[in-house]
């Protein structure tokens, strides 16, 4: 298959989704059934590539004569992608039913088309050049998302938003025009591209280098000092939460960390330096800190917003292993985390479109009203807690094996940090289920009697995700084997 | 001798002349006059362009009879052609898109000698950038500093003048130190071409003797040079004479005027001195320092700023700050980049004065912050060219701001000492830009209260409403575009002009 | 630092130290007028040192006088053009520095840059 | 493959999970609460699946050794069931008590209401038991470990009251971390192990361990912490005084019988069967252990001893006695490991019948304070008796049950070559025994002979119904007979002593 196709996936949901608002449309089911159309069939495309593996890559564009925006599909790129065109469809159906009572939304659209397809031109990316323009475009196509409401807190978000991540962009450049400079190929090559002869002696301009750019990328990551914009961007629609800060945007920035890690200055080098102490106790840190204020955070989307920020930094510990194990850990957690926090997301959103309650202390007794969602959103809790038999505690054992058997002392800090954590977790997530459906003997049910659970269109994806992380947790071995593959040769 | 090689000094006596003729034109026949002036010049600078390509090197332009020791010359190689086609066409669309606030703001019966004054500085410009004579060089910027101070003062209230007044002083005390500069090179080379000044430098070099004169001569040029091109320490007058003078002017002045001083010292850098030298002295270095300082202290003048176009303003500072690190890195490459960041940044800035214009049109003549909420729905072709703006200024891929981000950084990374300072100032400046750039953003397309509006008769603006502004601003769009997309030939033919240069 | 040096050329020294006046005075002066003293002082600094400088003792100003052709019976005549050039562009700029300052003076009706200032914060404009 | 196995596994889980959804759904539609015939035939249902799950599971560990891998969790992770003699023992404690006390609770849980929910989770909980005890390897055991947490929580806060509700979650949140204590053990153990799957000696890999030796004992005390945590040790042990007495009398009663010993059955497998006692004998995981565990014996006692809610002295007389057992292990000595094995299901069956007499007197008089209780011995004269056997069974007197096992306890603390605390512990024993004495035999003093001045309890009160004075009768029947005819206990319990030592 020619690679042009790769050109069509991305830039089909970009153009078609720039034109979503111009279209005249007779009614709001012809918006959706144009919207759903381009997404479906982007993702069936992407996905359809997956399956073919083509070798060849494609060059879209030449700024100079070393910076080109071009595309190929490898094993990293193969997960990253297959998650999102996977979960976006889902989202993309979900939202419907939760825009439904929001205002101008074929804006809203438009934006969450394209970010779809920029998306995807990150896990596509064949060198570092594309990788940091589909980056700095997501940034932007994001940002409308998180205004989409305009009220002064959702700009005040956006603001902080953009702020960061473009700053974390303007470090991660540094990176990129080191390797660059000192590299081989911008092109991703598992094991890193720097040239020893070129590099010389400046090995601690490398370290310092690598640090700041690890720290650029995790910005979106919102590793422990650059975390505070997640729980703020918590204000946008639920299905940008879920998707954008528990799938796109905070994925996308593991995804470049673990790109620059493994395949452009490679972690032979960074292994067992400064630099790796110092990001992977950044990761630690976070992995601590993120728990501790969803402990404290009493709105529930901003509560699953900070625990999302301590579960990347999950992936992110598991990349600053660097080895293979710790690579293999991260990639498992990414896909699972995704899963689980959408699904937690979801429920939040259901309970938010359908009842407006916002925070935790107003959902007693929720449990008999809206038994779906709750049963689904206690199981992604355990899930994420690391209940044997659900994902969550699949992840997080490959993470600790790698820790361990990387014999770092540190790494098995990050072991106590990652238990720590799941208890946490456990206290944070129970508490609202044990609210939900143990509010205590004498509660008044009338009090809530106009709560129920939501349509299909919302329910049913929940179902799915549910049922998937209980197969992801019973049988994931053929997962893992795919990514003992992907990064055998470290 | 080939025709094209006369354009460069009839170009130059083209639009000394057209000042003087237009002073006694009407207003209208003088804008088409001097529109024509510079699209001819413009064109003659792509064909001189052209010819040197073609050539592959330099030549000398003798002026009047005199040979080379005595005679007053011009030298021109890509570097010039380019420079002066990109000055010509950056200055047609300033004049394009200020159309409409000098017919507003200025007096009927000043308005022509507007045009005189733009006539002058072109041709200084264009003498800063062609001349091969130090003292022609001193002559040149003493006009370009007057005809400036007129551009600035002619909108005629208090505050244009007391900026004109400050910009003055600021720029006498400049070319007071250059003047000196160059005297004291005279007395150590007896000599006022640069050519020959560069022979006598090698020699004295080689011989050993008066290090310490030449080091002085050669502060006192940068220190007068950077002075005028408001590097930051330096850079007071900057703000008022930006924000508050007519938009063509302060277009014109914040992409041009200072950029031809840079060229000039560029010039003096390589061409007079020896870029060995300059770089063996610590006069880099310094320039370095105040670069970087300017870099960060710009943005975050900036940031304090409520007043747009103020807040602009104090941005080309931070991008003079760029410039000057480019230079002081003491690198080809870094002054590759700043060549490079001089033409990008002479673009974007341009196009945001023009864009904010348009802005503050549709938020009655309001250059605050805050009157500019939703601005861009009211005039959207203003609000996309004011994004495209900030986008370059900030540095995002596919705009010219990202790909002179990328030479600089690209140009620190091979330097020892500098490299570090250089990436973060970067980086931090990057993250100051985005701040106050994309507030403003994010504010002009936050939709007002239609009860505001009623309230404050803020009324939309369409493209039909001001043809010309919206050409320009179109225009400018593009060529942002251009440079941020297709780099690579611009940089080439930096490259080579650099290798003719020295 | 021998002395001696300084004293040989003693005029050059006067050049600098009246440069030095004359930038000061242009930096530090609060009054306008001054202000463009200052200014005329560090210019006419400059050409009293470009003159010195095309200066050679024993010569002649370079008019061909009694059909003397040598070269070396005159001076260096190009400092001389350029002190002429100077003084061009300085009255020049001096013209419209005080242009500017009778501008600033019918207005605020005063001199002193910084109370413009002061009384344009007023204003408000 | 003999999958029938697993029967008693998921039937109970099954029935259970079904009683609960019918209920919600019933809720869901507002329905009104069932009705008595309803409750009957809920009852039966329960009763029926209880017998037939319990029957299955003592036929399943008494028909010889079997191993059942039913899939695996990760490669070379299966999830794996296999019976030994140690899951012998405690399955059949589970099902004989957990069958009488389902018939109690027929009758109990009248007054608390709500019975479909309780009875739905009782049964689970009793499948995710017998799963535990079946388990084959550490991440089968770990896994049914934290079901076992998140089933059993429901029990504690049935009564729905705020403190209830408080008091799950202190349960909760202290087992969890007691949990992931153990985990981060078992990630160690996975690296430095041969293989998680239990047998008796260990499988700790020498090789591997060589160099690793200081993580991996800290790893294997972070598991003792952990598990102890069940088994109410301190540190760790807050949570059972708060849970066990705030929960329906059934409900703590199996928590502080059976639950309780889980804990001890998580360290028994992780010190017996995969790390192997000579791997920390001697060390100073070995002497802080048996440091906790003798503070705890003491500190236990002495809490109970002025305690006066009647509950929450039996909980705090829990955490004292659990420590015996776990005491008995630390000496890693095959004499104490027998009569901890012994104490395991004498101390259940025990506790069990105390706090079902406390059940009886909440049920019938409502009395919850010690000081309450007096002469209530001439009203229900049955039931006092039991409580009285049960009592000098804990104590330790001759011939009763507890006796036997304490002996043994003793005996192989003193041969044991442990230093300090051969002689320490046994008399720490034995104080722990005299205030044991002193905190359970007043209240049949009392409640016998209340004294003249005392006010004379009201005559409604009498002895209860049958289906709660039976099973309290057997259990206090089998706390005397256990000490009278201890040889085939004992047997079987050295035969895994041996095994293991």
């Amino acid at each position: 298959m020619s690679p042009v196709v790769f050109a069509v996936v991305i830039l089909l949901p970009i153009l078609a989704g720039a034109l979503i608002p111009l279209l005249p449309y007779k009614n709001r089911l012809q918006m959706i059934f144009y919207v759903s159309a381009v997404v479906i069939v982007t993702s069936a495309l992407s996905l359809w590539i997956l399956f073919r593996q083509p070798q060849e890559a494609l060059v879209l564009f030449r700024f100079t004569d070393n910076l080109s925006i071009s595309f190929r599909v490898d094993g990293l790129g193969t997960v990253f992608a297959g998650l999102v065109s996977v979960l976006w469809p889902l989202a993309t159906l979900y939202s419907f039913e939760y825009m439904e009572h929001e205002k101008h939304e074929e804006i809203f659209f438009m934006f969450y088309t394209m970010s779809f397809g920029i998306t995807l031109g990150i896990a596509y990316a064949e060198d570092i050049v594309t990788m940091y323009c589909f980056y700095e475009m997501l940034t932007l196509a994001t940002l409308p998302l998180i205004l989409h409401t305009l009220t002064r807190e959702a700009v005040l978000a956006g603001r902080s938003y953009l702020y960061y991540s473009l700053g974390g962009a303007a470090f991660a450049f540094i990176g990129m025009v080191f390797i660059l400079s000192y590299g081989d190929s911008p092109d991703f090559v598992l094991g890193g591209v720097l040239n020893h002869a070129r590099l010389g002696d400046h090995a601690n301009r490398l370290l310092i280098v690598y640090v700041l750019c690890f720290c650029g990328f995790s910005v979106k990551a919102a590793m422990f000092p650059f975390s505070a914009w997640l729980p703020q961007a918590g204000v946008a629609p639920t299905p940008v939460t879920a998707l954008l800060h528990a799938v796109a945007v905070v994925k996308a920035g593991a995804f470049a960390v673990m790109r620059v890690t493994y395949y452009s200055f490679g972690t032979g080098l960074l292994r067992g330096t400064w630099a790796q102490t110092a990001v992977m106790s950044l990761t630690i840190i976070t992995i601590v800190y993120g728990c501790s204020r969803a402990l404290k955070e009493t709105h529930l989307k901003r509560r699953l917003a900070w625990s999302t920020v301590s579960n990347l930094s999950y992936i992110l510990f598991g990349v600053t292993i660097m080895t293979p194990a710790g690579l293999v850990g991260a990639l498992c957690h990414m896909v699972f985390h995704a899963v689980m926090k959408i699904c937690a997301f979801f429920c939040a959103g259901a309970v938010i479109c359908k009842t407006g309650r916002q925070y935790i202390y107003e959902l007693d007794g929720f449990g008999r009203k809206m038994p779906a969602v709750f049963v689904i959103f206690t199981v992604s809790g355990m899930a994420l807690m690391g209940v044997p038999g659900l994902c969550g505690f699949i992840s997080k054992w490959h993470l600790v094996e790698a820790a361990v058997s990387s014999r770092n002392p540190l790494a098995y800090v990050g072991v106590a940090a990652l238990l720590v954590s799941a208890l946490l977790t456990a206290i944070y997530m129970l508490t609202i289920s044990v609210r939900a459906f143990f509010p205590g003997r004498n509660f008044d049910y009338a009090a809530i009697a106009d709560v129920k659970d939501p349509g299909w269109k919302m329910v049913l994806p929940l179902a799915l995700f549910a049922a998937a992380m209980l197969l992801c947790g019973i049988c994931s071995h053929p997962l893992i084997t795919a990514f003992e593959t992907i990064v055998r040769s470290v | 001798m080939a025709l094209v090689q006369n354009f460069p000094f009839i170009s130059i006596i083209l639009s000394l002349a057209a000042g003087p003729v237009s002073s006694v034109l009407g207003a209208k026949k003088a804008k088409w006059l001097n529109l024509l002036v510079i699209t001819v010049i413009g064109a003659m600078s792509a064909a001189v362009l052209a010819f040197v390509v073609g050539t592959g090197e330099s030549y000398v332009y003798t002026m009047g009879h005199f040979p080379a020791p005595w005679g007053n010359e011009i030298r021109v190689g890509v570097l010039e052609a380019l420079m002066a086609l990109f000055f010509c066409v950056v200055m047609l669309l300033c004049m394009l898109g200020g159309s409409r606030e000098r017919f507003l703001e200025l007096e009927e019966s000043k308005e022509n000698l507007y045009y005189v004054l733009v006539n002058l500085l072109l041709s200084s410009l264009l003498a800063l950038i062609y001349t091969n004579d130090l003292f022609t060089a001193y002559v040149f910027v003493e006009i370009n500093t007057i005809s400036a101070c007129g551009l600035i003062m002619i909108k005629q209230n208090g505050r244009t003048i007391e900026a004109a007044t400050r910009y003055m002083i600021m720029s006498l005390l400049g070319s007071g130190l250059f003047l000196l500069g160059i005297c004291f090179l005279y007395d150590l080379t007896g000599h006022l071409l640069m050519s020959n000044i560069q022979e006598q430098v090698r020699a004295i070099k080689a011989a050993g003797t008066y290090h310490l004169p030449l080091l002085v001569c050669v502060c006192l040029m940068s220190v007068g040079l950077a002075i005028k091109s408001a590097l930051y320490p330096f850079h007071a007058w900057l703000p008022d004479a930006y924000g508050y003078s007519t938009l063509s002017s302060a277009a014109i002045l914040s992409s041009l005027v200072s950029k031809g001083y840079v060229f000039l010292l560029i010039k003096i850098f390589f061409r007079v001195i020896g870029f060995g030298i300059i770089d063996d002295s610590k006069v880099i270095d310094v320039l370095f320092a105040f670069g970087i300082a300017g870099m960060i202290m710009g943005s975050v003048d900036a940031i304090r700023e409520d007043d747009v176009r103020r807040m602009i303003a104090y941005s080309s500072v931070a991008q003079i700050g760029y410039i000057y690190v480019g230079l002081g890195l003491g690198t080809t490459t870094g002054v590759i980049a700043s060549l490079y960041h001089i033409l990008s940044h002479a673009a974007t800035k341009a196009l945001l004065f023009v864009a904010v214009s348009g802005l503050t049109d549709a938020s009655g003549d309001s250059t605050d912050f805050f009157d500019l909420t939703g601005a861009g729905y009211r005039n959207r072709l203003a609000g996309v060219a004011f994004t495209v703006g900030s986008f370059s200024m900030v540095g995002i891929p596919l705009f010219a701001g990202f790909i002179s981000k990328y030479l600089f950084a690209r140009a620190a990374i091979w330097s020892d000492s500098k490299m570090l300072v250089t990436l973060v100032a970067l980086a931090v400046s990057t993250i100051l830009n985005a701040v106050y750039f994309m507030k403003t953003v994010i504010r002009i397309y936050t939709p007002e209260h239609p009860a505001v509006l009623k309230k404050k008769k803020f009324r939309a603006v369409t493209v039909s409403d001001q043809p010309a502004k919206s050409a320009a601003m179109v225009c400018f769009i593009i060529l942002n575009l251009i440079l941020g997309l297709s780099s690579e030939p611009i940089v080439h033919l930096l490259e080579r002009g650099m290798n003719m240069f020295a | 630092m021998d002395f001696a040096n300084l004293i040989s050329n003693y005029e050059e020294a006067v050049a600098m130290i009246l440069f030095g006046i004359g930038f000061s005075n242009l930096l530090l002066q609060r009054n306008l007028i001054k202000k463009i003293i200052g200014f005329n002082i560090m210019d006419t600094s400059m050409y009293l040192f470009l003159a010195l400088k095309g200066y050679i003792e024993g010569r002649k100003a370079p008019i061909v006088t009694d059909g003397i052709q040598n070269v070396e019976a005159y001076i260096n005549p190009i400092p001389s053009g350029l002190v002429l050039t100077g003084i061009v562009v300085s009255v020049s700029v001096t013209a419209l520095m005080l242009s500017l300052t009778i501008r600033l003076y019918r207005r605020y009706h005063t001199l002193d840059l910084d109370k413009i200032t002061t009384q344009l914060k007023k204003e408000g404009l | 493959m003999n999958a029938w196995i697993l029967i008693p596994v998921f039937l109970p889980i099954l029935f259970g999970a079904c009683l609960l959804a019918v209920s919600a759904a019933a809720r869901y539609k507002n329905k009104p609460e069932p009705d008595a015939a309803a409750l009957k035939k809920l009852h039966l249902a329960a009763g029926a699946v209880m017998s037939v799950s319990a029957a299955l599971a003592l036929l399943a560990a008494w028909s010889g050794d079997w191993a059942v891998t039913m899939f695996h969790l990760m490669e070379n992770i299966p999830i794996y069931f296999r019976v030994d003699d140690v899951g012998r023992l405690f399955v059949t404690v589970i099902s004989v008590i957990w069958l009488l006390v389902c018939v109690y609770s027929f009758v109990y849980m009248r007054h608390e209401g709500e019975e479909a929910r309780f009875f739905g989770f009782y049964l689970i909980v009793y499948g995710v038991l017998v799963a535990l005890t079946f388990a084959g390897n550490l991440v089968t055991m770990y896994l049914f470990y934290e079901l076992m947490t998140l089933t059993s929580m429901p029990l504690v806060l049935h009564n729905g009251s705020r403190e209830a509700i408080m008091a799950a979650l202190k349960y909760l949140f202290y087992s969890m971390c007691g949990a992931y204590f153990g985990l981060f053990g078992i990630f160690f153990l996975y690296q430095y192990c041969d293989t998680l799957t239990f047998s008796a000696g260990g499988t700790l890999n020498a090789a591997l361990a060589q160099g690793h030796e200081g993580i991996l004992l800290l790893a294997v005390f972070g598991m003792l912490i952990g598990f102890g945590v069940k088994a109410g040790m301190l540190p760790l042990h807050a949570w059972l005084p708060t849970a066990h007495p705030v929960a329906p009398s059934p409900a703590s009663a199996v928590l502080s019988g059976i639950i309780v010993k889980c804990g001890v059955l998580a360290i028994v497998r992780v010190v017996f069967f995969v790390v192997g006692p000579e791997f920390i004998r001697g060390t100073w995981v070995q002497t802080a252990w048996m440091t906790l565990t003798l503070m705890t014996v003491f500190m236990g006692s002495m809490l109970a001893f002025r305690e006066p809610v009647f509950k929450k002295r039996l909980a705090y007389s829990t955490v004292s006695q659990a420590s015996y057992i776990l005491f008995g292990l630390s000496t890693l000595s095959a004499t104490a490991f027998t009569g901890a094995m012994l104490h395991v299901v004498f101390h259940a069956v025990i506790k069990c019948t105390l706090f079902l007499t406390a059940g009886v007197f909440i049920f019938e008089c409502g009395k919850t304070r010690v000081e309450e209780l007096n002469g209530i011995g001439k009203r229900m004269p049955g039931v006092l008796w039991c409580y009285t056997f049960a009592a000098l069974a804990l104590v330790g007197i001759p011939p009763t049950s507890g006796f036997i096992s304490k002996w043994y306890l003793a005996q192989g603390a003193l041969e044991g070559k442990i230093g300090v605390f051969g002689w320490l512990g046994p008399a720490v024993l034995l104080v722990s025994a005299l205030l044991t004495a002193g905190y359970l035999l007043p209240v049949t003093m009392k409640g016998f002979f209340p004294g003249k001045d005392a006010p004379e309890a009201d005559v409604t009160v009498k002895e209860p119904a049958d289906g709660m004075l039976l099973p309290l009768v057997i259990l206090a029947v089998l706390a005397v007979l256990f000490g009278v005819f201890p040889n085939p206990l004992v047997k079987f319990a050295g035969q895994i002593a041996s095994s293991v030592l």
